[in-house]
């Protein structure tokens, strides 16, 4: 039997399937039981209480969906109150999703958050719903790197960086919030994206923009998750439009640690244990006796063997 | 918390047109979806087909269930992607379901007198009412609303079902709410109405409102909202509500579709 | 009948639709008739010979594919020679896009391209296939205006500019553009991808990463398309995912006064002369008498009442 | 340039298996798309399914075609997501294919005996060649690798076209270059050949390469390679060429998929 525990710095995980931010609530457990989970992750919570964005905040594009719910949240008080103990019993991990506008209020939310029952802290520096035009600390690594220092100073807990596809300069991003002390790297939220309702000539979502994700998310995703993973020596954690055992697969052998499963649950409410499942049969069949052998295992390309003579055709 | 939603792949039994725009599905399901409430919902990954390939799930309205024959019925409006691919099915073909979902129309024990004032497709949503006034004994009166009378929807559900149907339309000008108020009212004064339910038509929602709250009777009402995870998870779904002298945003899917009337805010005029 | 005519710069083309550089050849001409098109856009063409990336240079995914074809090139001598003569009896403008590895080569190849019978040229300053990690002039600001502004000073042509999808700072980097004297913009370019064989562990692609084209761009490019729109005061084109008349609609709306057609006419070749019906016939419908008035129409998004109120949901 | 390929929706007649791993595909197709060569392909667009969605089209050999009855014919082997797509395809269906394309195999007018080695899918590839030496009048004996003889296809294609079949086999341990090298040979030295034909395999490609230049014999070879537009445009489907003393490049949706045989570089071992 293949040992799928997978090791995210100094935590644990049971298996590499956890569910993205944003995606996921207590409510999953009217469908099956959470506690099968490697971790689980909340959604975005601020300090304060804030609303969301307007409706609609959904659409639908080809292969996924746009969002732009932005971050609504009852503020750290009352997810402390309500919402840690209620976890407590569930057994799996709880990563805990912060945002904040500036360096020091994320600093102040990680600090409120480091208590017992809360097993690790994503910082989410790349929602694009939240600032105009999508841009976020996440863009850049000079903005990356004050903030994760600085929740760095205010917190010990296991901290990962959740790291955004609409910046030029991912590398330079990963390396950043490596530098300023991250334990991990999530790659990646939502891609900034735009549908135009032709009838009504208005964009589908209230907020005008929206991000992507989903299936046509992945390839981007993937790609993220491999610059990321060959940039920087801590562990990455994929995440973009993975809905099958296969999606699974190809983001580990790009280098992630462990996945994110967002918008395909809400097609497939019991796809993560599906997928642990089914990972670990695909694992067993092919011999791999622990997970972390498959972590990062991409071959290189294997190209003909004259088609590296840069000729043109004729 | 026990697993008490599924998704279940169910077959077709049948999936007809109802009328020019509607269609009724009949599923074969399994015993552990069927425990519902009228006014919940599930949640319908609608095929992919050549033509369409829609990705979100759709609500729909338990328009009948039968425990008994393992029987699951919507009715849709053939509208988009997702009931344009839905309108193919086939007996026989199978589609994935995931539900029940929501919370549905409450029935306070001392309620005898039920009226429903439903148009379009909150009729499917407000049918099953009336098995359940039936299966207590209580009274319903069902006002239906409708472009014209071939377009009216579940007046035989209703009817079978014991209620007394009075079917008001545009195209012989009885839909108009001066004549509906009159009706509302005349029911109110003569037999007597305990509870008012409706769905979300922004004119029927305004005026049962403003009538319920002059008769200080309760009322409920069943909202619609673009959904993407239908369990409560993804926040897409909230709407404005008036409550306690503010404005509470709910989830549709969750604290809904069912809501207080009082609380509901009429939709703006597309 | 609506006027479907378009204005890019000083050049007015008969329609909006033209296809997008490296899916188009003159082999398209045994499926219709080329003359029908706004544009005929070419292969991205360089100085000197050179050879393409290995192969497998194209694979499938969700709603799309990735390609790192590379830029293949007889080199501008054999172009001038055997393609511009060929081209001359179509009728529609002849749009040359070129390439190169420094704004110094740019300007010359764009001084070689200033014949008679080529009508702009179109700067593919964003392949992502031909730097490594897809780094591309279009990927900065200061990059983008060296370039358009070498090749702007080495001849009168109108001069399209070819953006990429890959880049944070894509308005700066269309205000750039515009700024280095840039007639029209094209948005955009294919964005990095990649794709695992989970079988073998290698990339599926001989060049390890491709860009991603078709309907998964779609969202991206139509976003950047209304970023770009409304930072410059130059046409930008769109382009990315169009495969249908309401795609086509939709990139109109957000402000392209015209689109490029890639990846769709794989599927469909004969796809561009139907969207030009049935553009023409939706505009007829609707009573859209110049195809203008429809150029960036974009409605403000029409929340419902109360959801601007920031309050979080109970 | 005046339109001469062309995209076509045509019906599905039948879909078969014709052993363990092919299928062979009839389809009802109009006369425009009936003028072809043995050795051209027409670009499938496989229909998207609940399961599978193939988004490029897949390019295929015209395995057999006839004008007066308006037929086309196809075999593919079921693997990935196209040929599992195709799998599914109904009597009535519909597809959409577009072709002829590419250039075929070419008979020089001098040639009177022709020799075929084939193995696993390129004996679709290379059976409308049977049908073309018999319209001229000219010999051709087909030399059929396979695992097994149940996995052997087009046996019977070849000999209805007057063809010699030998049929060799892996599980009889017949295939094996050696003895396949014997067989030619005898065929060289007894009844003689004119030119040799075969499809893309690595093995028989270098077997025949070399038997051919060491008699002096042209021969052609059919090629594959990943497409996506099939028709000359994307540059996705080029291959490497030894001709004129160095390494070309020629895409095989237009210059090919048919080669000459001395110029094809056989593929490296997967
Ligand atoms: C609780 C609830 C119950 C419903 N019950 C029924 C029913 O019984 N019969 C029925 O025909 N329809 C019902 N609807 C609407 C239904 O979910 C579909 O949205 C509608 O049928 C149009 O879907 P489409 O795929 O054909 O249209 P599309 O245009 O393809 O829809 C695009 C997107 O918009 C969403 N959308 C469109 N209209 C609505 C709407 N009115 N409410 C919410 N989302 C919408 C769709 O779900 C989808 O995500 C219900 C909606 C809700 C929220
Ligand atoms: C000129 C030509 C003629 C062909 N004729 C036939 C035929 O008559 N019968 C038949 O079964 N197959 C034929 N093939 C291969 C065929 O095009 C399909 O690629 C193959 O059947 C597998 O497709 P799939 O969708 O099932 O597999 P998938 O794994 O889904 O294919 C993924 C991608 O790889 C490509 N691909 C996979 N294998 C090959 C291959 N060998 N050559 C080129 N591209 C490939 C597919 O086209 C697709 O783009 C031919 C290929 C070429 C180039
Ligand atoms: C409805 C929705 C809400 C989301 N909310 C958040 C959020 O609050 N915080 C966050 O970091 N990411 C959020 N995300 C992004 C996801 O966590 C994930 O990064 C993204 O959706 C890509 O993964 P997927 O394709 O599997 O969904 C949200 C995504 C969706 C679809
Ligand atoms: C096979 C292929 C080759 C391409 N070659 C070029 C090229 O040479 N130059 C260029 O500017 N863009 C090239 N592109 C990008 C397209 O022009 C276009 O920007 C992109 O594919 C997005 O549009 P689409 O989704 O409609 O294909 C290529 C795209 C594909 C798919
Ligand atoms: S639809 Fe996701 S919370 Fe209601
Ligand atoms: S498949 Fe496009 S050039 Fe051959």
């Amino acid at each position: 039997m293949t040992d799928l525990t997978t090791r995210i710095g100094s935590l644990t995980l049971a298996n590499p399937i956890m569910p993205a931010s944003g995606t996921f609530s207590a409510e999953l457990g009217e469908v099956f039981d959470l506690s099968c989970l490697g971790a689980l992750v909340t959604k975005t919570v601020t300090e304060a209480r804030r609303g969301g964005n307007p409706t609609p905040r959904v659409c639908e594009i080809e292969g996924g969906m746009l969002n732009s719910i932005g971050i609504p949240s009852k503020g750290i008080d009352a997810f402390l109150r309500d919402q840690v103990p209620l976890w407590r019993d569930v057994g799996a991990p709880l990563v805990v999703s912060i945002s904040a506008d500036t360096a020091e209020d994320f600093a102040r939310a990680a600090e409120k958050m480091t208590v017992p029952g809360v097993a690790a802290i994503e910082a989410n520096i790349s929602c694009p719903n939240i600032e105009a035009d999508g841009h976020a600390f996440a863009m850049l690594p000079d903005t990356t790197f004050e903030a994760i220092a600085r929740i760095r100073a205010a917190t010990h807990l296991p901290l990962w960086a959740k790291l955004s596809p609409n910046t030029g300069v991912l590398r330079e991003v990963a390396r950043a919030a490596e530098a300023a002390g991250a334990d991990a790297l999530v790659t990646t939220n939502t891609a900034l994206g735009l549908a135009i309702d032709v009838r009504t000539r208005r964009p589908k979502l209230g907020n005008v923009t929206g991000g992507i994700s989903g299936p046509a998310l992945k390839p981007l995703a993937l790609r993220m998750t491999w610059q990321a993973a060959s940039s920087v020596a801590i562990p990455v954690i994929g995440c973009g439009g993975i809905a099958t055992r296969d999606d699974v697969l190809e983001f580990l052998i790009a280098g992630a640690s462990a996945v994110q499963v967002g918008t395909a649950t809400f097609r497939s409410p019991a796809l993560m244990p599906r997928l642990i499942r089914e990972i670990e049969e695909w694992c067993d069949a092919q011999g791999v006796a622990r997970l972390a052998d498959l972590v990062g295992s991409l071959a290189p390309a294997d190209p003909a063997p004259h088609d590296l003579v840069p000729e043109p055709q004729s | 918390m026990t697993p008490k939603v599924h998704e279940a792949l169910v077959e077709v039994v049948s999936n007809d047109a109802a009328n020019a725009d509607y269609r009724l599905l009949h599923l074969a399901a399994p015993d552990h979806i069927l425990d519902c409430k009228p006014g919940q919902f599930f949640q319908i990954l609608c095929p992919e087909t050549g033509a369409e390939r829609p990705f979100l799930r759709r609500p729909m309205s338990i328009y009948g269930w039968d425990r008994a024959q393992g029987r699951l019925s919507f009715l849709y409006k053939v509208s988009g992607a997702g009931t344009r691919a839905l309108a193919g099915l086939r007996p026989g073909d199978r589609i994935d379901v995931l539900g029940p979902l929501g919370r549905g129309f409450t029935l306070a024990p001392d309620w005898r007198r039920l009226l429903v004032l439903a148009r379009g497709v909150g009729l499917a949503t407000l049918a099953p009412l009336a098995a359940e006034a039936q299966r207590r004994g209580l009274a319903l009166t069902a006002i239906c609303s409708a472009r014209t009378p071939e377009l009216a929807l579940s007046l035989d559900r209703f009817r079978a079902h014991g209620a007394e149907v009075r079917l008001v339309t545009d195209s012989d000008g009885t839909s108009d709410p001066a004549r509906v108020r009159a009706l509302i009212e005349d029911e109110i004064a003569g037999p007597g109405v305990d509870a008012v339910f409706t769905c979300g038509s922004r004119r029927l929602t305004s005026l049962l409102q403003e009538i319920a709250a002059r008769h200080g009777l309760p009322g409920q009402i069943a909202m619609e909202q673009q959904m993407a995870c239908g369990l409560g998870m993804c926040q897409c779904c909230v709407r404005p509500f008036r409550r306690d002298g503010r404005i509470v945003h709910d989830r549709v899917c969750r604290e809904g579709p069912v809501f207080p009337l009082a609380e509901a805010i009429p939709e703006a005029a597309a």
